[in-house]
């Protein structure tokens, strides 16, 4: 039997350069479900993103992905584990079409993986892409670019998926169905790992919460209960020294 | 009109060999931040390739051109990328710069040395006769270098936009950063466009050095005007490289039958330095941005 | 050991400077030729390391500057103008459109300031080669005069040579005291991160300009001094060559390092003649040494030694 | 009391994405306000908007009554505003001592008598203060790129104050400092405040530095003030926290 959580952060710790972004995070993401990583600006969030990606090397401690370690490993071995990575801002070749961008998606596929019908899988799922799969990907509106970029995602059945500020510049409407197919993706037994600026509303649809100060998790609870904690605006906004007590 | 005609026909000729020198360096640019200052001598060295093949091991025309485009891939692609451009790129873009000046130098110094300094002459891949097509006349020569140039062109363009590899390696130009979260393998894309760098001045070599003969200082202009035809077309497009090459090839033939011959290299540089100042990215190409 | 450091530094300095004054007494007049291009070099790339070295600016054009200078010289002093004059001229001229030629700095930074000047460098070439009226085309100006000061004849070769010394002192004098006085700072703050360099009052935009205008100037003296030694100027010395010679000098011998120039130009005027018996090999060697050098250090030979002897920063906790 | 700086009603966009949408408000000496909001609400955008890095699309910028709006960089420096930048910056192959004198030279005399001028430009005692004040006297002939984060994080706020700015601007001060140097990092700010009778306006992540070293707060969200005051009345502010948290 798999263990409960398919991600897995031990005492990490990374940074830029001389900074230290990460003092020791620790958390765990539990299998099936959406957690969000919350937290205010500098918390580490994006960098927590970028060293479970191979993007930021990890300087000391340890993360696992379904139990293997996978510290410091480079994206390309990353996705053939069964991650994808979903960046913050526009992160699609606008030069090649939509098509070829999708099919870039599948880049990393190991000998013998079909990618045809998994195109037309995806494109099936995204009408609008399908519609559009000969047209320069710049020409997409910026909804349909970060469904562009979470389709290519799905291209290779990832089991997680990390997501990193999905709604920014997307309009209200745009933002109800992102989080739709999130948990779309969800039933279809995918993890999803989101980060967000607008915390309330992200995690009225997540199962679990994450929240972030100065590079430490210091909460780890079920999305609602975190919603309903006073302790989290104040962490936003300061004040006392507040929640450093409970890690 | 006939003459006009006959120009423009000599003119593309030889913008198409500026442009397949031209596209090299924009593609090197563009995976690598390479700015390859011996590009010119890059298009110098094969055709001495070919005559080593030709008068060393007494090779007949067409196997030395195989033995020089291997060597030349081998050589100005692969050991170039390995032996200078990844130990020198982390420490910025100039010392690499000033790196392939010393290589200019190198291998210019290198073909005078075993060479010596005169010109050789180089067999021609067509007939050096004229033919009439509606009153114009046009040399075959030219007529053959052009259609070479767009088989060329068009082979790159169905490779770079119609295999998967091509399309990864445009994903490599375009954002390397996110090329490498997809798994692309960014360093295999980088290593190719170098090779095809090596293939590109190898086929310029072979195109050229029977105008002008084979002579070690042949690099000089060669990579000055391969500078000016992707500067002018836009520094980080292949097709700006194309339609710099071209217009650089036809401006230079109508100045040097219209102007002073004396001044003729002056409007290719001058063209350059308004382009830079006026439309830095070029007339074709985009600004550049790079989201991370 | 930081003093053990400049006290190396000091002696060697003296030995060398003994060594330039002695040199000729020992000498053919050919070497003493050789040694004098080396001074005039010098102080062409003492230019180009102002601009390039402390200020970050890339130019290609520093031949240009020599050959205006030089045929400025050449022109005026064959119809009878004093050498003097002539000078300063050459000077003042090349400081004026050194200034004009840093505007496109002020637009464009990097490879394309390179491509500007390098088509600048080819554009003067070609008036020089093909202005007869001026120039004498191919032919050149031959018959160049030396100058005569205070009634001394510097006509013969070690005269010559220590009229081009004492330019070279007085160019790195000034240089010197330019370099200690907080513009050398300044140039420094634009090389290093103009953006903040602005924020703190800087004002990049005349600094870039002044940093071409100087490099331009110095350029423009070497080339004063170039044309009554050899004494006969056509076009070919002045070509892109030249320019990317003397950009190799100053990144050899240490851009942004005072003495980086001196270093550059023995590597590049003194030790080819020295070591003529290695014929083409000695420019090979030479153009590898550049390549080796810009991979494992960047900043040149005295960055090198420099780095070899610095003691080892205080840590930092 | 009177306005050291005065900004009204300005706005920036980039094409067609307004980044700084009408904001309006002064500083009064000595203060200092603190300007807070989530990532993409305008902050940095408006610093560069006041400091003449970018060209506002409109409103006005006035400086001791005087408009400076657009004005150069360097020349608004000269006039006595300073500022520090989001990221580290600061000149790594220089001596911390360097750094400092670097900051404060070009306040001294013309560009010609500054070639004349001694190589400190006169401000070897004000760099040893300023050393002295910041706790680097043991760093100043270390390059700077020696220092630790922390360090260098110190030097980049002291090279703001080396020219006894009028105004300063620090953006973002506290990222990245360690908690533990992030008190002293206050304390000495508060001081300068005090010392130098300077007026500052701060943009800061870490809220509760924020809400400590500041008289008073502007909150700004899509490129508008939301809310203004001290920071009690900013955190009970319920448009604040929704502006952080989100709206449901």
């Amino acid at each position: 039997m798999a263990a409960p959580d398919i991600l897995r952060f031990e005492d990490v710790v990374a940074g830029y350069g001389k900074q230290t972004i990460l003092h020791g995070l620790s958390f765990n993401v539990l299998r099936g479900a959406i957690t969000t990583i919350i937290g205010p600006n500098g918390a580490g969030k994006s960098t927590a993103f970028k060293a479970s990606f191979g993007m930021l090397p990890v300087r000391a401690g340890r993360i696992f992905f379904d139990d293997r370690e996978i510290t410091n490993r480079a994206p390309r071995e990353l996705i053939a584990e069964g991650i994808c990575y979903v960046p913050q801002g526009r992160n699609i070749f606008s030069e090649l079409s939509v098509l070829h961008n999708l099919e870039l998606g599948g880049a990393a596929a190991p000998e013998g993986f079909h990618l045809k019908p998994r195109l037309q899988a995806v494109m099936e799922r995204f009408p609008v892409l399908r519609r559009k799969a000969k047209h320069q990907a710049s020409t997409l509106s910026g909804g349909e670019q970060k469904m562009l970029e979470i389709a290519r995602g799905l291209m290779l059945e990832p089991r997680l998926m990390l997501i990193d500020e999905p709604s920014i510049g997307l309009s209200p409407i745009l933002v109800e169905e992102l989080f739709d197919l999130l948990r779309e993706l969800r039933e279809r037994g995918i993890t999803v790992l989101m980060i967000e600026q607008n915390a309330k509303r992200a995690l009225e649809n997540s199962d679990h919460g994450i929240v972030l100060e100065l590079g430490r998790a210091r909460i780890q609870d079920h999305a609602a209960t975190i919603l309903a904690d006073p302790r989290v605006g104040q962490l936003f906004l300061g004040g006392t020294s507040s929640i450093s007590g409970r890690a | 009109m006939a003459d006009l005609l006959q120009l423009l026909v000599a003119g593309l000729a030889t913008g198409g060999i500026y442009a397949l020198v031209a596209i090299g360096f924009t593609l090197l640019w563009q995976t690598s931040q390479t700015i390859n200052f011996a590009q010119g001598e890059f298009v110098m060295l094969p055709a001495f390739f070919v005559l080593i093949g030709m008068g060393y091991f007494g090779l007949s025309f067409w196997p030395a051109v195989a033995l020089g485009g291997a060597l030349s891939v081998v050589l100005l692609g692969l050991v170039f990328k390995k032996l200078m451009v990844e130990p020198m790129i982390r420490h910025g873009v100039l010392p690499l710069v000033i790196a392939t000046i010393g290589l200019a130098i190198l291998m210019k110094e290198a073909v005078r040395q075993f060479y010596g300094a005169d010109a050789w002459p180089f067999p021609v891949l067509a007939a050096t006769t004229d033919v009439t097509v509606f009153g114009a006349v046009f040399a075959v020569q030219s007529l053959v270098i052009l259609a070479i140039c767009v088989a060329v062109v068009v082979a790159l363009q169905l490779f770079l936009g119609g295999t998967r590899t091509g399309r990864c390696m445009q994903a490599t130009a375009q954002n390397p950063t996110v090329a490498r979260l997809l798994g692309i393998r960014v360093e295999r894309m980088i290593l190719y466009t170098f090779l095809i760098n090596g293939a590109l001045v190898t086929v310029a070599s072979i195109l050229i050095t029977p105008i002008y003969l084979a002579k070690f200082t042949n690099g000089e202009w060669l990579g000055l005007y391969a500078f000016i035809a992707a500067i002018i077309g836009g520094f980080n497009q292949v097709r700006g490289a194309i339609a710099g090459g071209l217009l650089l090839g036809v401006v230079d033939n109508f100045a040097a039958v219209y102007l002073s011959s004396q001044y003729r290299t002056a409007i290719p540089l001058l063209i350059l330095i308004v382009v830079v100042l006026f439309r830095p990215q070029g007339l074709l190409g985009r600004i550049e941005e790079r989201t991370v | 050991m930081r003093h053990s450091r400049s006290l190396a530094a000091g002696i060697m300095l003296a030995l060398g400077a003994a060594f330039l004054v002695v040199a000729p007494l020992g000498l053919k007049p050919y070497g003493i030729f050789i040694l004098s291009m080396w001074a005039v070099m010098t102080i062409a790339a003492i230019g180009l390391n102002l601009t390039l070295g402390y200020a970050g600016q890339i130019s290609l054009a520093q031949a240009a500057f020599v050959g205006i200078g030089a045929y400025l010289t050449a022109y005026l002093t064959t119809k009878g103008w004093p050498f003097w004059s002539t000078y300063m001229l050459g000077g003042v001229s090349c400081f004026a459109i050194g200034w004009l030629l840093g505007y496109p700095a002020l637009r464009v930074q990097h490879h394309y300031l390179a491509f500007v000047t390098l088509a600048f460098n080819t554009l003067v070439y070609l008036i020089f080669r093909n202005e007869e009226w001026l120039t004498g085309g191919i032919y050149g100006i031959s018959n160049v005069p030396r100058p005569v000061v205070l009634g001394w004849s510097m006509n013969g070769p070690r005269e010559f040579y220590y009229f081009c010394l004492a330019h070279l002192a007085l160019v790195s004098v000034a240089t010197w005291w330019l370099l200690r006085s907080p513009w050398g700072l300044a140039f420094v703050a634009l090389r290093e991160n103009p953006i903040r360099a602005l924020s703190l009052g800087v004002d990049t935009r005349r600094y870039t300009l002044m940093a071409f205008a100087l490099g331009a100037g110095l350029g423009g003296i070497s080339g004063a001094l170039y044309a009554p030694l050899v004494q006969f100027i056509d076009p070919t010395p002045f070509a892109l060559g030249l320019s990317l010679n003397l950009l190799l000098m100053v990144v050899l011998g240490g851009s942004g390092y005072f003495f980086g120039p001196f270093l550059g130009a023995i590597v590049a005027v003194l030790l080819p003649e020295w070591l003529r018996f290695t014929e083409g090999f000695y420019l090979m060697g030479y153009a590898l040494l550049v390549i080796v050098l810009m991979a494992f250090s960047p900043s040149g030979l005295l960055g090198l030694a420099d780095r070899l002897t610095r003691p080892a920063p205080r840590g930092a906790p | 009391m009177s306005s050291v700086l005065e900004v009204r009603d300005l706005k920036k966009s980039f094409g067609g994405i307004v980044a700084v949408d009408g904001v309006s408000f002064g500083v009064e000496e000595g203060e200092i306000l603190g300007i807070i909001g989530p990532n993409g609400s305008g902050k940095s955008t408006l610093f560069n908007c006041i400091l003449g890095q970018l060209q506002p699309t409109a409103g006005e910028v006035h400086l001791d009554g005087r408009p400076v709006t657009g004005m150069r960089a360097c020349d608004l420096n000269r006039l006595g505003v300073s500022r520090t930048f989001q990221l580290l910056q600061i000149f790594p192959q220089l001596t911390v001592r360097k750094n400092l004198i670097l900051a404060g030279q070009e306040h001294q005399g013309t560009m010609l008598s500054r070639l004349a001028g001694r190589p400190d430009a006169g401000l070897s005692a004000a760099a040893e203060r300023m050393l002295g004040f910041f706790r680097l006297e043991r760093l100043a002939d270390e390059h700077a790129a020696d220092l630790s984060y922390g360090q260098q994080k110190l030097l980049d706020v002291a090279m703001a104050f080396m020219a006894g700015p009028r105004l300063a601007l620090l953006d973002e001060p506290a990222g990245g400092v360690n908690p533990t140097m992030l008190a002293s990092l206050r304390e000495r700010l508060q001081a300068i405040n005090a010392e130098q009778g300077s007026t500052f306006v701060v943009i800061e992540h870490n809220m509760e530095f924020v809400m400590a070293l500041c008289n008073r707060i502007l909150v700004l969200d899509e490129g508008r003030v939301i809310a203004q005051g001290d920071p009690a009345q900013v955190r009970r502010d319920p448009k604040v926290i929704e502006a952080y948290l989100g709206r449901s």
